[in-house]
């Protein structure tokens, strides 16, 4: 659907990240984690497409919906001067959610950097249904990791690493998360996000690792709806024949084997 | 209350406000916003014969005031879509046109004879911004002997209303246009997308997969608006004019150049309503200046 | 420091940064905003053997992203240039381009002959997207044929280095550019404006006063990139590429795609410092990336 | 000059007409009356141009520089947005001035709509001379009359003028102007800023009146400077000899015998 929602709060969380609160009643109680709001920043032609983010947090109760994002570009740099009470014309919510298999009791969330955004929203519903949550978490330095607390359940187990090391596991969150592992020991099942390297490093080993694994892609969009064909991703089906999928519709929650990379 | 029907030649419309091929999928998605029997028309993803897999991503880049795409014709092909996406799209009560695109002159005939045998189909659109591989992959809609051969044949093999859509990469539109007219085209669109390019600075590389793609949007217009200014008087047939539509003002310069209908792509993108708010500001406007047709004011620009 | 110097072929700039022509006039209004010896250099208004009033009011349209000029070359002649312009502008130390245009072959001949006896100029631009009017108001720029034998011509005709600036308005740029190339040019220019139009939906007429205008600005820059990513890899000539080119980002867009030096037009209306201010960003660009000349990233995203 | 000028005030003070207070003091000691500064409006692409405004006032001791515009299209409602403490980027003050003869004691000053705003400076400035003020000022209806008294010296007489006659003589203010004249009598001269009919009429009519009249004219611009030809106006030289000048440097006031209509 496409609604005006009204800005409850949009504040710089660490540097160049923000955290913003949305009411618009319809979204929060249609959202599931993994789906996205596709924005458009100014009622003008600059810029002049939607901007897509993953819902980072929806409560029907409230009608609030959560966004978070990071400044890279013309149209998140106009989306943070966007001040309370202002309204932001949002479609959504959009695309194919994660979906959970019922009776794996064991969630691992895998997060590179902003990628966090749609695993905080999933961590909430899972632990809901009492799971167990183990999050791993990676940025390139401490300075750019949210403050996490603030928005995973209590019982959410956090794990962090830091390219430079300093915060938590020095190097990568997917050997921080390969070096925890005892393969094939646990049930458990994997929901990641972040950089396309890290996600196609994280297909590959679990390939041998053998998890049960959904990624939440990126591409750039257009319509966001599934009109125009724009946000293709490379997919192989069963029988090895490649084809493109939408990431606005068919995802952005891919099975890791579906992508080819 | 004004009434908004048109005559494109033998294409009746019960108003003249289009979807744009490539820029509505097969309807579906924008069904569910709004009921798609308002529009015009629905003119649908081009077609070709076989199904088409598309460009390698990114496929999409902002540029100032449009967008750039690389599609790449992606499409399931004649036969899925006349099984599945055709009779969806008919149950949703739109008025259809079909756009064809082919690699040879074999593959838009075969097209447009078994879409002649369809029921329910309003008329073909000839996308002419295809490379002709057997020509060794000059495009079909850039040279005037290549094009006029194609239409000529397309038009024997077809009893549907044939427009002809022209691309703006060419040095004078108006030998095209007169061209497409004499070999046999009913109507015109015009225009369909610039040839452009978008480089990533930060990867030193081009930021589509394609390279290049076609630019549209509200960049365009002025370029789009000139082209059915300039055909206007040259041709009689009628002009679907498009290029940077989104609103009443942009869709009125294009009456005025001189089209006798309009369709609305990228704005699609931006308001999924784009369509029926513009129908519904069209009506008013034709209300409120008292007119009776839209052919009152269509080309009345021209001096 | 990173060294700045380009070479143009047989022109040796300062730097690769320069003022499109008519978007600079003369070049004394924007002495009074920087010092004119900064520039790589000044490519001055389109110069006509005789006066020439121009185009008549409105001249200027907005349009999304860009804009519409319908100036007309509006110049005061060679003589008068000659007499008053001219030594103004070298006093003010400006590196100078001539850009000459022309309704006749002779018209051309004659400015560059006469202009070859004149010391201080460092290059003549040919400006072709002028009507030819003795043969019957084809463009000098839309035909391989009417344009090589201008070049031809102009070349025996003169000494100085030869730019040849081509118009986007055509089926196939890279024809044109070889054309040119094996005619005789030392240099390309790409691009000049887009043909377009506004209607005034008030008015219900056009909006200039010369019904259609040349489209500049952001708008046009994925099709002028596109333009000199296709040349570069056709002719070994130096390209100066243009086009909606407003900060670095932009330029380097342009020098990634090809060009060895760039020309920044319409933006000079919208901040009278955006040349200098390109030239410290691409200064300080080229000193953080170790770059020794720009010439190491020429052409870098061709693939 | 190129100069960020910060907004004082911004406020609409008649139905879709407002007064812009900025505060910049170069241009404040710069500016004459009859020059304008050329804005830009946001620091984006859309609109592309920059938009042209008379100075309406200009006041060397605090800094001061005033505007008044009527919203018409894009640029204008942008920057009717504009909110007290920002900053607007101006180039200016541009344009050749009204030039007043020594020797005339009064001075006509005659406006249509907001054409008022660079004689409401020109006003001050002549009745600072000991000038004797009378204006002239009409528009179609009267809730689009700007509250003269607090902009025009206490001296000047006001005449008014409206088409649906709600307010002052009811029709044009050319035909309010030439009713009250014993053409001849008196010593005077005419300035006059409105829209192109009203100068037109004028230019004619003051042919038989042969009053000095300076007009100032209006045309689309680009540069603002004098570099890009493009807002050329129609001129008819001694001999006769038509040709173009710049509404931006030779202008924006012309000698009405100048103009070619
Ligand atoms: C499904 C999905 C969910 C996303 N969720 C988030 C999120 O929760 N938080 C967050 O910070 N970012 C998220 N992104 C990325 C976000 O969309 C881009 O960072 C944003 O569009 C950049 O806009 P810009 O104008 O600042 O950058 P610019 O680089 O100026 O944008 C230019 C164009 O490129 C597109 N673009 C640039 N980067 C990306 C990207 N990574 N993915 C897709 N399009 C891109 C823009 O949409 C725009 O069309 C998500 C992307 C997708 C596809
Ligand atoms: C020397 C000069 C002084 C002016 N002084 C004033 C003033 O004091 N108060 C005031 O309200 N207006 C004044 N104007 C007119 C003002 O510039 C336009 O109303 C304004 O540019 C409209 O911008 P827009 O984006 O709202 O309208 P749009 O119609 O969206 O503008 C589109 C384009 O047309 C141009 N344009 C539209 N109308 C005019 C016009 N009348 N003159 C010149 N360009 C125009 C715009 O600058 C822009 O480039 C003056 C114009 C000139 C040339
Ligand atoms: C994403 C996209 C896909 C398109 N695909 C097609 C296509 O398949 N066939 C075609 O004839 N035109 C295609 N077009 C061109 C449009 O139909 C239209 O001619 C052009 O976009 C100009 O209109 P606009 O500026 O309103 O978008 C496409 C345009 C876009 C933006
Ligand atoms: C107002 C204006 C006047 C121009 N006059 C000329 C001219 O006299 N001769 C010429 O070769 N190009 C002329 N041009 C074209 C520019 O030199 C340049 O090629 C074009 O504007 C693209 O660059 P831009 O997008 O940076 O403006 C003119 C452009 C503008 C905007
Ligand atoms: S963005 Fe249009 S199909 Fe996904
Ligand atoms: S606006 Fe450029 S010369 Fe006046």
């Amino acid at each position: 659907m496409l609604a005006k929602a009204r800005v409850l709060r949009n504040e710089e969380i660490v540097p160049g990240c923000y955290y913003l609160q949305l009411e618009e009643w319809q979204i929060a109680r249609g959202s599931l984690p993994g789906q996205f709001l596709h924005v458009r920043i100014v009622d003008n032609i600059a810029p002049f497409l939607r901007r897509p983010f993953s819902i980072a947090g929806a409560f029907p109760d409230s009608g609030r919906v959560d966004i978070i994002y990071r400044i890279v570009g013309k149209g998140t740099e106009l989306l943070s001067r966007l001040g309370k009470g202002e309204y932001l014309d949002c479609l959504g919510p959009l695309g194919t959610p994660f979906s959970p298999a019922r009776d794996i009791a064991v969630s691992v969330l895998l997060a590179g950097g902003v990628g966090i955004a749609p695993l905080l929203f999933l961590a909430r519903i899972l632990s809901g249904e009492g799971k167990k949550i183990l999050v791993y978490y990676g940025a390139s330095t401490s300075g750019e990791l949210l403050p996490l607390k603030e928005f995973l359940p209590k019982k959410a187990e956090v794990f962090l690493a830091t390219e430079d090391g300093s915060a938590g596991y020095r190097g990568l969150v997917t050997d921080l998360f390969e070096s925890t592992l005892v393969a094939g020991t646990r049930r458990a099942e994997i929901f990641a996000c972040g950089p396309k390297p890290m996600l196609k490093i994280l297909a590959q080993k679990n390939r041998y690792w053998g998890y049960p694994m959904q990624l939440s892609l990126e591409e750039r969009m257009a319509c966001g709806i599934g009109a125009c064909q724009g946000c293709a991703v490379k997919v192989r089906s069963e029988d090895d024949k490649t084809g493109y999928l939408r990431v606005c519709r068919e995802g952005p929650v891919f099975d890791f084997q579906e992508v080819a990379w | 209350m004004a009434n908004l029907e048109v005559n494109l030649g033998p294409l009746k419309l019960k108003n003249p406000v289009l979807a744009a091929s490539g820029t509505f999928g097969f309807g579906e998605e924008y069904a569910s916003f709004f009921e798609l029997e308002k529009l015009g028309a629905v003119i649908v993803n081009s077609l070709t014969l076989k199904p088409k897999q598309g460009n390698p991503p990114p496929r999409i880049a902002e540029t100032p005031a449009g967008m750039l795409n690389s599609i790449g014709l992606q499409n399931p092909g004649l036969e899925a879509f006349l099984e599945k996406d055709f009779p969806r799209l008919k149950s949703l009560n739109a008025a259809v046109i079909i756009n064809i695109a082919g690699d040879t002159e074999d593959d838009y005939l075969t097209l447009a004879r078994e879409l002649s045998e369809i029921n329910g189909i309003l008329a073909l659109e000839l996308n002419l911004s295809c490379p002709n591989v057997k020509e060794g992959g000059i495009f079909f809609g850039n040279s005037v002997d290549v094009m006029s051969r194609l239409i000529s044949k397309v038009r024997r093999a077809c009893r549907l209303p044939l427009i002809v859509k022209l691309t703006p990469n060419v040095t004078d539109i108006v030998e095209l246009a007169e061209a497409a007219e004499s070999s046999g085209a009913d109507i015109l669109s015009l225009i369909n997308t610039l040839k452009g390019m978008v480089i990533d600075v930060s990867k030193r590389s081009p930021l589509l997969g394609n390279i290049t793609g076609g630019l549209s949007g509200p960049a365009v217009r002025p370029v789009a608006v000139r082209m059915v200014y300039e055909v206007y008087r040259s041709v009689k047939i009628p002009i679907i004019g498009m290029g940077g539509i989104s609103n009443l003002d942009d869709a009125l310069q294009f009456f005025l150049a001189g089209a006798r209908a309009v369709a609305v792509g990228s704005a699609n993108f931006i308001d999924p309503y784009t369509i029926p708010r513009l129908i519904s500001d069209l009506q008013q406007f034709m209300e409120s200046e008292g007119l009776h047709s839209i052919d009152e004011i269509v080309g009345a620009a021209q001096r």
